[in-house]
């Protein structure tokens, strides 16, 4: 461990830093969040106009656009972290893209409930085979699986790399999966697509909108550092360091 | 080079001849749970064939998934897997010899029987044929994807359900061409043709990279 | 020829070994030896390039084994705790294609030699699931005599064997490190050896 | 400016224009997951430090044997 | 007596709560499978509600299937279940503890999970409702008709294709009067009753005899 | 107590052996010998009634083990190859749920105290699966000490254990022999005792 980067791959180093930044974090996430949620229910109108009107419901746009950005977002960071794991072997890499996991799950159900919630006034069911909907749930399938691989396999050094691997496996078929949704049919391709076009969007949604997933993306950090701090105390627990951490804690409670 | 991918393959195949029972139960799941539907949805003509290539495919990727959970399993278990990575021959052949040994024995019985089944949901004879094709070309890619899951499951407990919990998602699109193909195939063959090529496509892009990610996987899972 | 620089490995998140050096040149016997947990069986696995260790070095002949893939894995037999033989498949059919993965084309009579040499003789074209777990374990070992690999790694060898066995498979070790060639193992039991040199390393606290 | 008129008021925005279930629903369950998991991951930290904390006991009386 | 079939089951429900994600897995596997069909079939809503039944029973069927490979294979692993077979307890009642754990955390899901797959396929409330009330009869039959299979194939090789062999046609009844439940009890809930009334007649005769056979199913197989 | 009369036992289409007839009373240590594959596993799984001989006929106080099937197997404590432990529960959940099953009521402060006595202590509550070999095989025998079974039938008792626990082993067979118990068991192993009568019986060609 030469390089000077990989100063903070190190587990000892970095493990102070997380505990340092997961309160700044959590301000964070708070305060986007509940401005969101201010302007999101009381700068806004309460009806949305246009060819085809949506009443109060729309609210729940705020944190159902926020979820969905997240859960794929995080899907991406995810498997950049396994990769990096993968190729530089550095644990704490590993670390970080399991720690994700589980919030990038609950992001992509909470996108799944939301929606289907919103379909039911708007569209007069809680689910259609929409090719979104269906792009959601199959990367929904994708997270539990990551976590049900990992968590199957005892031995943490194997389940890191095969989950790693089966991340980046995930990745590459992904755009396969989701084109196949999109356009069952090969001969007509371009008419599918209900374009979201976020221009039109009104100034004020779409400022709570943003509010809410930089709130939503805080919170998925504060979420993340914390868990890989347990981790790294789990797989650390024999290290000089964690040893002195552990005794000074026994010694100030 | 090729020597040692015919002599996995033969191995492979020589094995299964001396366990014959092994081969059918594949095929025989198939045909169950193909059979299984008129009996849960009814009868009735027209519903049937709408039905007929979509189950026909979910079958098909049921079928090809849970002979998957044996691919590996025996070689691991017996320790032949061990030596197979420690000989002096590219490891990504030694896969793709044991993959299509694979295909060879769970994938093509199923296209063959395909005839049966379309006569089961009443599809017409253009609709069986491509039938045929789109289980000859998809089939493989199945085998090619899910041997990936079969390695990174390697020894797990519930391996079984955990192996098609990892790989059913990644075989939807070949389950979206290939059902797509069968329906659109009802009039005419060549409506078809765009499906089948897309098929072809995967299964070059799976040829070309499934056996690199296998044999990775294979790796971790060795240790 | 076989290098071993800084290793370190653990298992899960327990550290086996770290920091462990040494190196062996042709004609010497490397006896691995430690209580049972103690790491000798990943050490092994290690040296074959089973294993990834968590730090440092394996080399052969100078070069890294990663590097070298391929060409290291020609020069090395291993045999490890499983027999790596097939049950469904007779004993020449499993030496057969072990051979040919080796990438040597061995006869059929160089088959039944070898096999009648390790008292097979009447057992060659049985179902190896047929035979005790000692045969099983000569069917393994029969691999021993027609392999040209310098690198000769052997987890428990004397395992199953009865007394026959143990002083055929120690004039076999014996041959090989005389001929030049490396051995490492483990066993409870002492190799004596013709010619060449034999060391110990043991592992664990 | 009266409690019923505050009451009211109140009525009418958790009501949201006839669609309060939908909405709070949608971020009640939102609420509720995010409260979960952040409670869970609590109680994880509280469990492996107690249980390095045995571990750690455990050596120490070794040392003294 | 009773404390034996409470521990039994307690400790099994306690297996299951140290190794969360096994239960989870059948419950995905379920809703993939389930999902998988539209994909197949095409997103039409009246051919979706034709399909709907069928497909989540024979999903239920293969989940429940998949899932019992693993009812007594750890015990048999570990020691546990020899264990058990020389306590001084009978041994029907602690194979009806061990299928009613199974049941719980394989069974109960599925029942719990329906109202969201009747969104799926846009079934009827009615039928969603009847949908249910048949899965929370007729999962418990094919958990207790599994355990046989489960008990019969325990330790061979290739167990899960041969045990979804063995049992698949024993669960036709079951679904046959399954899915037309639900299929049935799309007007109105009381159209359903005599065929739930049927499965309840399975279910009482399951529980009286399946124990019994998985019992000496089980002492054939730890010889 | 024990008797077995006229017993064959055959696996596959190989005898085992045919014809056994011996007897044990109370105070009886009964060492079964043979080399490996001679069918001492077998004899012993047939006196507990988990395999099925093919004729002849095991009978615990006169009457036959089938007859009285739960009653004999409430007298009967046996412990095999394998150690019947869950790796997902810890040392004292495994323990309590054995005692359970074996019809026992026993307090948290007893299970402590045998698995202390194993020299589990500190352990007691870690998931087994995180134990060593020889330490899961110290959970499995912490039973003989809960148990109040007359007969223990134990193969291999003695395996993956150190000195130390091998000692105290010896030590609880001895004393339940001395206190009026039953014990078959198959070792390498000689086990002294303070008191009762050891006898032997070799299976095999
Ligand atoms: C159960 C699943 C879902 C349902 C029922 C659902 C429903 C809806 C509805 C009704 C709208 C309003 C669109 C309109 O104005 O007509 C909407 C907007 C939106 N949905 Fe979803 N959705 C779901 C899942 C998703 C997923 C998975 C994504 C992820 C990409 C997503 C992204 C969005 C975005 C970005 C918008 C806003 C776009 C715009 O303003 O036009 N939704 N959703
Ligand atoms: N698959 C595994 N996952 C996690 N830990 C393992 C695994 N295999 C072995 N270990 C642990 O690694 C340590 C070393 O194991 P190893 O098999 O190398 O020991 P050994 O010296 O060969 O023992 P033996 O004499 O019993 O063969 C043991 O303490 C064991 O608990
Ligand atoms: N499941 C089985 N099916 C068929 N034959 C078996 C089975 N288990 C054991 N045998 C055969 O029965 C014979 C006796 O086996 P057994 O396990 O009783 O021997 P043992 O004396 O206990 O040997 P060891 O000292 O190795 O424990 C062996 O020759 C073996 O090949
Ligand atoms: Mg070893
Ligand atoms: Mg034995």
């Amino acid at each position: 461990m030469t390089k000077p980067w990989s100063r903070f791959a190190a587990p000892a180093s970095f493990y102070p830093l997380a505990g340092r930044l997961i309160p700044v974090f959590w301000v964070l996430a708070a305060a986007f969040i509940l401005i969101a949620l201010y302007w999101g229910f009381f700068q806004t109108p309460d009806q949305l106009g246009g060819s085809n009107a949506q009443k109060d419901y729309y609210r729940i746009i705020f944190i159902h656009v926020g979820t969905a950005w997240m859960s794929m977002w995080l899907y991406a960071v995810l498997v950049a972290w396994a990769a990096v794991g993968l190729v530089f072997k550095t644990r704490l890499s590993f670390m970080m893209a399991n720690a994700i996991a589980p919030t990038g799950a609950i992001f992509t159900f909470l996108a799944l409930w939301t929606g289907a919630i919103w379909g039911r006034p708007s569209w007069g069911t809680y689910w259609d085979w929409d090719p979104r909907l269906t792009s959601e749930l199959i990367l929904f399938f994708l997270y539990i699986g990551y976590i049900a691989l990992h968590s199957a396999i005892d031995d943490s050094r194997r389940a890191d790399r095969a989950a790693a691997l089966l991340a980046i496996v995930g990745l590459v078929m992904v755009p396969v999966i989701f084109w196949s949704i999109n356009c069952p049919d090969p001969n007509q391709c371009a008419a599918l697509h209900q374009r979201s076009g976020l221009g039109k969007v009104d100034g004020n949604i779409l400022f709570a909108m943003l509010t809410m997933t930089l709130g939503l993306w805080m919170y998925s950090f504060a979420t993340t550092l914390m868990r890989v701090r347990g981790i790294i105390l789990t797989r650390e627990a024999e290290a000089a360091w964690v040893q002195d951490l552990v005794r000074a804690q026994a010694r100030g409670s | 080079m090729f020597t040692v991918f015919w002599s996995v393959l033969h191995r492979d195949l020589l094995l299964a001849m001396r366990r014959r029972t092994d081969v059918l139960t594949t095929l025989f799941f198939f045909v169950i749970v193909v059979s299984l539907f008129p009996l849960g949805v009814g009868t009735e003509r027209a519903v049937l064939r709408v039905l007929g290539p979509g189950v026909v495919w979910v079958a098909a990727l049921l079928a090809s998934m849970l002979a998957l959970e044996r691919l590996f399993a025996a070689d691991y278990e017996d320790g032949t897997l061990e030596q197979l990575l420690l000989t002096d021959q590219p490891l990504v052949l030694l896969t793709l010899a044991k993959v299509t040994a694979h295909w060879l024995l769970t994938g093509l019985p199923l296209v063959l029987i395909a005839p049966l089944v379309g006569m089961q949901y009443h599809l017409t004879d253009s609709s069986v044929a491509v039938m045929m094709l789109s289980l000859l070309l998809g089939t493989p890619v199945l085998s090619l994807i899910g041997a990936i899951g079969a390695a990174l499951t390697l020894g797990l407990r519930g391996g079984g359900i955990l192996l098609a919990l990892l790989i059913l998602p990644l075989y939807i699109p070949v389950l979206v061409y290939g059902a797509g193909a069968v329906t659109v195939g009802a009039a005419s063959l060549g409506e078809a043709q765009p499906y089948l090529t897309l098929l072809a496509a995967f299964l070059v892009a799976a040829l070309a990279l499934a056996p690199l990610a296998c044999a990775a996987a294979l790796r971790i899972s060795i240790e | 020829m076989l290098q071993v620089a800084k290793l370190e490995c653990r298992r899960g998140d327990r550290l086996l070994f770290c920091g462990l050096d040494f190196q062996i040149e042709a004609g010497t016997l490397l006896h691995v030896r430690g209580r049972n947990g103690s790491g000798k069986t990943t050490l092994l696995r290690t040296l074959c390039g089973l294993f990834t260790q968590d730090s440092g070095e394996v080399r052969w002949k100078g070069e890294s084994i990663r590097t070298l893939a391929e060409d290291f894995r020609r020069d090395l037999l291993y045999l490890g705790h499983l027999n790596g033989i097939k049950g469904d498949l007779t004993g020449v059919e499993n030496l057969r294609l072990a051979a040919t993965l080796d990438g040597d084309r061995v006869g059929r009579d160089a088959l039944w030699a070898a096999l009648g040499r390790l008292g097979l003789a009447g057992f060659e074209d049985l179902p190896t699931r047929m035979l005790s777990q000692g045969q099983k374990k000569r069917v393994a070992l029969a691999r021993l005599i027609l392999s040209r690999a310098p690198l000769w790694v052997l987890d428990e060898p004397f395992t199953a064997l009865d007394l026959d066995a143990v002083d055929l498979l120690q004039g076999l070790i014996a041959g090989h490190v005389a001929a030049g060639g490396l051995t490492v193992l483990t066993t409870h039991q002492a190799v004596p050896l013709t010619s060449g040199q034999a060391r110990h390393l043991d592992l664990g606290a | 400016m009266n409690i019923m008129n505050i009451m009211n008021k109140m009525l009418e925005f958790l009501s949201q224009g006839g669609y309060g279930g939908y909405i709070w629903s949608a971020y009640g369950m939102t609420l509720a997951l995010l409260v979960i998991e952040t409670l869970g991951l609590r109680r994880d930290r509280r469990a492996v430090l107690a249980r390095l904390q045995r571990l750690l006991r455990l050596r120490n009386a070794g040392d003294k044997q």
